[in-house]
């Protein structure tokens, strides 16, 4: 099958634009705090950024419905974010106080807002492929016109359950968009060193009888383009889809990591392609006004200072919540 | 009030729920059509039809987290892997995703679903198809664990799995399939977390689960012919586990013998031993024996299946000697 | 990647082709007498038949060398036997008996002959893909020039190991060929009806960066080439195949099923392929005497009467034997 | 002599048997040029190269596979699971094949391999990487399970385990990475299935395991300083499991109490209650209790994290009353 190049529409609304740009500032300013934090040991456990990455959150976000779901990774700051979750529970999730998202009950790679469709964030990887399409097959079931969205990145596509949950989701014709994150790396292993084919997930599509579908996954529009199309298809009855994005996180895999296992080179040229300038200079070409994004820059900034505060002030998590929650019944009792 | 195999049981029990609740699917290989490997869903394609019972692929990880992903937004699915074996496949489904994500999401998820399975041991399939796996489930937290023993406990409790909202792991004793009695015609609903006495002696206390409660019930028939009269409590459900009335069976008789099907270390009969040694110390009168599947792969030939999974007369042997000794 | 359609050889040598008639024959009597022992209750546990299904055995083993090695599935008596397994140990084996393959203690599904070549028969649909690539990974690492070749069924390649066992065989360029033998059915679903592709295996191959190869597998010159085919670039360094052979199983999944669930159209068409009598045909009009052939027929015959009757006599096994060889020391303890 | 840390050692452990023989090969995700997530195979590739030194996909199927067909044809591989935790996704090529195939085939095959992972929490991972999963391992009959509580153990241990002929689940004590002692240079080779009595004591005994055994050593100062005065027994080697050691310990004392940080259904404290409560029956002078991880998923947050593994504070007030009670 051909592969389908997308590329950025011609005309996308500037509403929807802002809002994008917004977005990426966000998930940007809320990730370098983050990583702050992790220096200052405010952030306890593991963190997993995506900086560099955002525009997949965004295009892909803006393409859904309120009442979608996202399936993410450990990496799913930025999706939850994306959503519409606020960033104080989420500072606050990170850093294991009472006021976060799970009471600090899952930590930075659990996070999870079913209020704002953000269905989880699963730590093993592949594991939330299949579970993305249970999802679905509910939607379908049920008659809902819900779409799950699921995201992993390109080393994910070697596991099993990848395979098994692509199957399953073509044969089952299950609205589920497969999104995977090309960002060449899996921890500190270069993907295309354990990988069979060039491009991880779409030299894969026909495998699964589906189209193979390759974006730019540094720019927004196109990304939102080709969400749009996906998640309007798994919409219409149409079943799913298996979308590679090529991107590139900016710093290492997780925690502290400064990631210098990759090539200067490498690095500098992906610097180059940091969706957030490319973003601002497009949405400036295409006249909007250069106080119009600093304002809103300021305000993400403002937004960023308050949420910060509101986590760090946030009370240790009590005693009570250790054994809260294992069941329905809101306990954790395993006898009588 | 009708003669019903143990087979048949387990469809009247899904079949009860599914007339009650249009939430409850079903999905596993070859349950639709050909009524699974086990005859246990016989009808049910049938009389639901193929959107609420669906034939899968090969695949125990889409099979599972299809089923997670259907519980956390408004079905209660209930999943077959065909033999208990299988659960290796598709642990992370059970062990890490559902079982966990009720408490990592501080309540924001709930799993009401239900994953039967043949398990156990007793039809020579050999060592990859007759583990008993109860032991598995139980060390999982998140997780709840039922092994009904007779048809009647089949349909009651497959009830109160379907309608639990916790995630029921409903484990089918392979080597009791063909195994018929008198079930009541109507609604049966039984409760998770409760054992049941299903013989009173003075002795000893004999607790059994699965495939093990009739040999355990039939031994004590035999030891109480030899002067040993012995209580057998069916656990039936492992979590929640009934502590209560079992350690008013062992404080009454002043001991503890398990028969257990898993083989030996870390079966639920440690577990059992290890909140009698704390809890009933000072009430017991000899040693807490557990009589297991020793610690081996199971053989295939029926003569080593028969020596390896706890018989009656191992029962009965290993009683008598405790007892007497 | 273009789908190759294997197509049998113009010449084949004689002596080969009388080896390959002899084994399958010697597979279908062999399993038509399991079958009658199973309804005897001599087999005890379970039991899956590869009749119809014999010319693949027969061709691959054909194309092996005695140092290579077999990875089956519980549908394995064929490809034991195929590899020089005598036939009394293995109906001993299905008997339960002390004179079995393995003393009774792995059953049917488990046949097992080291000194054959044949690495074990594996009961867990698709776990036995990856540990073929262990094995030929210590082939390459010791430099020796032995190949696995591992089979298994269209409803394997659904399963999670399967796609992981190609990944991983393709990037380190092991020495296995993966066999998916295409009976069309599962136990008793059609693979076609929960598999995204027409051909569940060749339709992969490029997810894997390999050729799509498709093989009459009714035939067992076809069958042959294409294997003498991937063993050979597997022994040279090539690395591993994915061949998907045609074939249909003329019974039911396992023990007694009698396949009711099949279309009687769909049989009898299949029943016209049955490669015994074609691949009988084929030699006698290739001038090999009728003779010759019903020499070869009674010579199994009587193989087969005495395997029966020295199985029978084998004896029960010991209670010695169930706490034998847990571990290397050839016992069972755990604890001091 | 040389200051040696616990993720130190590891490698240490591994290229000194990598040295001495050339059937020694390794792979897992990101042990190669990464050194190791944990930094546990640092230098390793450097030294061994890249043929026997393998990085592999996010495959673990696949990696175990290898490691499993690898070591019946002639190799002695070493595979990694990064986190225990994801043995759920491999957990058939470990439970059902690696363990089995010895069995099955009646000693045809043997399976001389060791898979190295790191076990238990401490680092508030969450729980999906914080599992402490020694009793997933030790239920499977065919597996041997060893986890070192210090540097000295881990070089040792890792020897013996790479010299033994059977599959050894090797885990290693996440929490103790970062723990550093002094260990003798040349060569080390420790022996399986043997416990060390690392205090001596007469009033009570405490068997730990991993990064509960220093835990369990400093409750045992404290307790002291209260008057009681305990034996601590590492266990090192849960299958084989050196019951001699223990029984001998626990008879001495009269009392046992287990210190797990697997969560407590089927932990392995539950077998090793059950097995002195029938074979020290006589001997107890009271009950047995066991101190565990409680039976729920770990959480994130330190606070929360702290407080569900057992302390040094849980094992002292939990001994303390105990004893006076
Ligand atoms: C089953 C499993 N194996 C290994 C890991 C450890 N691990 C966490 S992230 C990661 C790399 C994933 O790479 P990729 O899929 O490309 O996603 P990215 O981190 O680049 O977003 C690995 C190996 C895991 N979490 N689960
Ligand atoms: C993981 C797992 N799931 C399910 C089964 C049960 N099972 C045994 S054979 C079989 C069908 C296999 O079909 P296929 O791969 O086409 O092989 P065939 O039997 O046709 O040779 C199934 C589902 C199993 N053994 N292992
Ligand atoms: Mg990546
Ligand atoms: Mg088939």
């Amino acid at each position: 099958m051909a592969t389908k190049e997308a590329k950025a529409p011609a005309t996308l609304d500037l509403e929807t634009r802002l809002h994008m740009y917004r977005t990426q500032v966000a998930l940007r300013q809320f990730e370098t705090r983050a990583y702050d934090l992790f220096l200052e040991n405010y952030v306890k456990g593991t963190s997993h950024l995506s900086i560099g990455q955002e525009a997949i959150a965004a295009g892909v976000a803006e393409a859904m419905r309120p009442t979608d779901w996202t399936f993410a990774t450990y990496r799913g700051h930025a999706h939850t974010l994306a959503r519409g979750v606020p960033m104080t529970p989420v500072f606050a999730e990170l850093m294991g106080r009472a006021n976060g998202l799970m009471a600090g009950k899952g930590g930075s790679m659990h996070l999870t807002s079913v209020e704002h469709g953000v269905m989880g964030s699963y730590a093993i990887i592949g594991a939330h492929l299949p579970i993305a399409c249970g999802a679905a097959w509910s939607a379908q079931y049920r008659g809902t016109d819900q779409v799950a969205v699921c995201f992993f990145g390109d080393g994910t596509t070697n596991i099993g359950a990848f395979h098994e949950a692509l199957n399953f989701a073509v044969i089952w014709s299950l609205p589920v968009v497969f999104w995977c994150e090309n960002n060449l790396w899996m921890e500190y292993t270069r993907t295309s060193e354990v990988t069979a084919v060039v491009n991880p997930a779409a030299d894969r599509a026909s495998a699964y009888g589906l189209e193979s579908i390759i974006v730019d996954g540094n720019d927004a529009d196109a990304v939102y383009q080709v969400a749009c199309d996906a998640v309007e298809l798994a919409r219409a009855g149409g079943g799913p889809s298996l979308i590679e994005a090529k991107t590139y996180r900016h710093g290492g895999h997780s925690r502290a990591d400064p990631g210098k296992y990759r090539p200067d080179e490498e690095i500098a040229e992906w610097m180059q392609r940091d969706p957030l300038p490319l973003y601002r200079t497009r949405l400036l070409e295409a006249g909007v006004a250069e106080e119009e994004l600093a304002a809103i820059d300021e305000s993400v900034r403002l937004e960023v200072e308050l949420a910060t505060e509101e986590a760090k002030a946030g009370p240790i998590p009590g005693e009570d919540l250790l054994l809260k929650d294992v069941w329905a019944d809101g306990g954790a009792a395993w006898r009588n | 009030m009708a003669q019903l195999t143990y087979r048949e049981a387990i469809a009247r029990g899904i079949a009860q729920e599914m007339r009650r609740d249009p939430s409850v699917v079903m999905l596993g290989e070859d349950v639709g059509a050909a009524g699974g490997v086990f005859k246990g869903t016989v009808g049910l394609l049938e009389e639901f039809g193929d959107v609420r019972v669906r034939d899968t692929p090969i695949s125990e990880q889409a099979i599972l987290g299809a089923a997670m992903g259907a519980a956390m937004t408004g079905l209660r699915p209930i999943a077959e892997i065909m033999f208990a074996d299988f659960f290796a496949v598709c642990w992370d489904i059970v062990a890490n995703e559902i079982a966990k994500s009720r408490y990592m999401t501080n309540g924001q998820l709930s799993f009401p679903l239900v994953i039967r399975s043949g398990n156990g041991g007793g039809l020579r399939f050999g060592a990859q198809h007759s583990q008993a796996v109860e032991n598995w489930a139980m060390m999982i937290p998140g997780l709840k664990v039922v092994v009904p023993a007779n048809a009647l406990d089949v349909v009651g409790l497959m009830a109160a799995s379907v309608r639990d909202n916790d995630p029921v792991i409903f484990l089918e004793a392979k080597g009791l399939y063909a195994t018929k009695m008198e079930v009541p015609d109507g609604e049966i609903v039984d409760t998770l977390g409760s054992a049941k006495v299903v013989r009173k002696g003075t002795n000893a206390t004999i607790v059994a689960l699965g495939m093990m409660v009739p040999r355990a019930l039939q031994a004590a028939e035999e030891l109480a012919a030899n002067g040993i009269d012995c209580t057998v409590v069916d656990v039936r459900s492992l979590v929640p586990l009934d502590t209560a009335t079992i350690l008013s069976e062992v404080s009454a008789t002043g001991r503890l013998f398990t028969v257990e099907e898993n083989p030996r270390l870390c079966g639920w009969g440690g577990e059992l031993a290890s909140i009698v040694a704390e809890e009933l110390f000072y009430d017991l009168d000899g040693p807490i024996v557990r009589i297991t599947t020793p610690h081996i792969p199971l053989p295939a030939a029926d003569v080593l299946e028969d020596l390896a999974i706890p018989s009656v007369e191992r029962i009965v042997t290993t009683v008598h000697k405790s007892m007497n000794s």
